[in-house]
């Protein structure tokens, strides 16, 4: 390898391994159809020995590339054996594709970024007046909605009255008096539901069972019934004083 | 176009670069040595006419889109919209009530009319103004347009339906009933009942 | 200057007046109905030669300044950020290939892309996914945009420097189609094959 030949060792400089490679191929020749892969890879090993002889850190995949080049290196110089697959020629075929395939890329984005852009070479008009959209509203209703609408009003406005309907309820005062004239001297305990009128259902039924137990409440809080419940939601009981 | 010289490519490319408009001085700052101001008058004249013209403004020059082309630059566009609750229930209103001044609107929706209200509607072109009515602060009424009957396919006010049809058609539906079928009370009872007028 | 019918004048003004490049659709919003496509190809040819140039870049048409007047305007003006040659080879093999998936972009770049690689180009404007290619992990794919075009002055994509030539060259299509391509060669002796599209 002539001194033109050596490459610099700019670790910082590559990006990969391949990029590495491709750089001693141009070096090497500018057709990279045309360039000898056994001495490329000569190359590259003799560059990482370097890197390593002066303790440069070089990065994992430079180490895997070197490996296998060196495995491709021995297979290209020892005869061909026929059942070794894969063969070393399709080996190195295929990295001189790659390679030719990066180096094309390169050279693309360098004619790419060699263009006259815009806004470095050439510009867009400075002031432009801009182009502005004025939009209409087209309102849009139908004759539904507006007679709907108009109901809706309407009936927002009719005087309101409101008829409750005529339902059995029993009053407060009517369950204590009811209770406390059940529960009279009696001594022993009765569940609260012995307390409801007869053939009590229903609505009414609710009613008065509530309205009794808040007449029981009521009474206990006068000391005219005593109250006893195992546990909440268990059945409750009433008895008269002791 | 007549292919210009070097001078007078330069000063209209420059020209046409500048966010703002540019002295004499300014543009051979950038050109260089020669003529400008025969490069400036060239292209005065090779832009007349055109779409763009190079102006001249207080000894300034710049590029300006042609005065008669600048309505271009302003595209008109529809959108449709779905006018609000407010704006129906107010056209409904002034339509079965007109002449109707804002203040009963507003009694009879019961609620405030946002100012942009009547303004859609008129934007709409299906309200105007109509006289002032003859009581103290003489308020403006407002009425329907012809654009009212034609874009709701009436041929008049009077083919708008009536309350009693609006009955019929169950457009008024007492609000109550909702609490008697939520208490699942029975649920077939009559409920003919409860009404005014 | 010849004098352009008004149709012309009038897709002059506009595409003047726009900041953006415009398609012949947002054209012909503002200049209403006519041979828009004509009224390009004449503006085109008028301002050949010109300070400044009427293009087309990916379907989108907008005026921009002569490529050889660069240097009387690119004073005082930002360099854009330069991008690394990571990102450079990056967008290139996007705009080559695209649709083309982050793993193909490595396989020809020999390394892993860097996080911020992809972000740059994005950033910038120039590149955007693609549909999922539909293959097991259904990567995602990235192409070009229409800013890219803009901004690189392309025509289209097939205005990509040497696009033709390195497809003729078979360096367009992944390793294992020319490694066959190659093999083949051998026994049928050379050229005439496959290309694509």
């Amino acid at each position: 390898m002539t001194d033109d030949d050596t490459l610099t060792l700019d670790l910082d400089g590559w990006e990969g391994p391949l990029d590495l490679l491709l750089a001693l191929a141009r070096a090497q020749k500018v057709d990279l159809g045309a360039i000898s892969i056994l001495q490329l890879v000569e190359q590259y090993l003799t560059y990482v020995d370097r890197a390593r002889a002066l303790r440069l850190e070089l990065a994992a995949d430079y180490l895997v590339m070197a490996a296998w080049l060196a495995y491709l290196k021995s297979a290209l110089l020892l005869p061909r054996d026929p059942a070794v697959e894969p063969d070393p020629e399709e080996l190195a075929l295929r990295l001189q594709l790659r390679l030719e395939r990066l180096g094309a890329m390169r050279e693309a984005g360098a004619r790419l970024m060699a263009r006259d852009r815009l806004g470095r070479d050439v510009f867009p008009r400075g002031a432009p007046e801009g182009l502005r959209t004025v939009r209409h509203a087209r309102w849009q209703a139908d004759l539904y909605g507006v007679i709907a609408a108009y109901g809706a009003v309407a009936a927002r406005n009719r005087p309101v009255m409101h008829v409750v309907r005529d339902r059995q309820v029993m009053t407060l005062e009517a369950a204590i008096a009811r209770v406390a004239a059940l529960v009279g001297a009696a001594v022993e305990w009765r569940a609260i539901e012995r307390f409801l009128p007869d053939g009590a259902d229903g609505a009414f039924r609710a009613s008065a069972l509530a309205s009794s137990f808040l007449a029981a409440l009521e009474l206990a809080r006068q000391g005219r019934v005593e109250l006893r419940q195992e546990s909440a939601f268990a059945p409750l009981f009433l008895k008269a004083p002791a | 176009m007549t292919p210009p010289d070097d001078l007078v490519r330069a000063v209209e490319a420059v020209l046409f670069a500048s966010a703002e408009p540019l002295g004499v001085d300014a543009i051979r700052a950038h050109v260089g040595d020669g003529d400008v101001r025969r490069a400036l008058a060239t292209l005065a004249t090779d832009y007349a006419g055109r779409g763009v013209n190079v102006v001249e403004r207080g000894g300034r020059w710049h590029v300006q889109t042609a005065g008669d082309l600048a309505h271009l630059l302003r595209r008109e566009r529809d959108e449709p919209r779905k006018l609000s609750r407010a704006g129906i229930e107010t056209l409904a209103i002034i339509a079965y009530h007109e002449p109707v001044t804002r203040a009963e609107i507003e009694a009879i929706r019961g609620v405030q009319t946002a100012r942009g209200t009547l303004d859609v509607l008129m934007e709409a072109g299906w309200i105007r103004p109509g006289a002032r009515r003859e009581v103290p602060g003489r308020p403006l009424t407002w009425v329907t347009t012809p654009a009212f009957l034609t874009h709701f396919g009436l041929a008049g006010r009077r083919d708008l339906p009536g309350i009693d049809d609006l009955r019929a058609a169950g457009l008024l539906d007492p609000v109550d009933l909702a609490f008697d079928a939520a208490s699942g009370e029975d649920a077939s009872g009559e409920d003919g009942e409860a009404d005014d007028e």
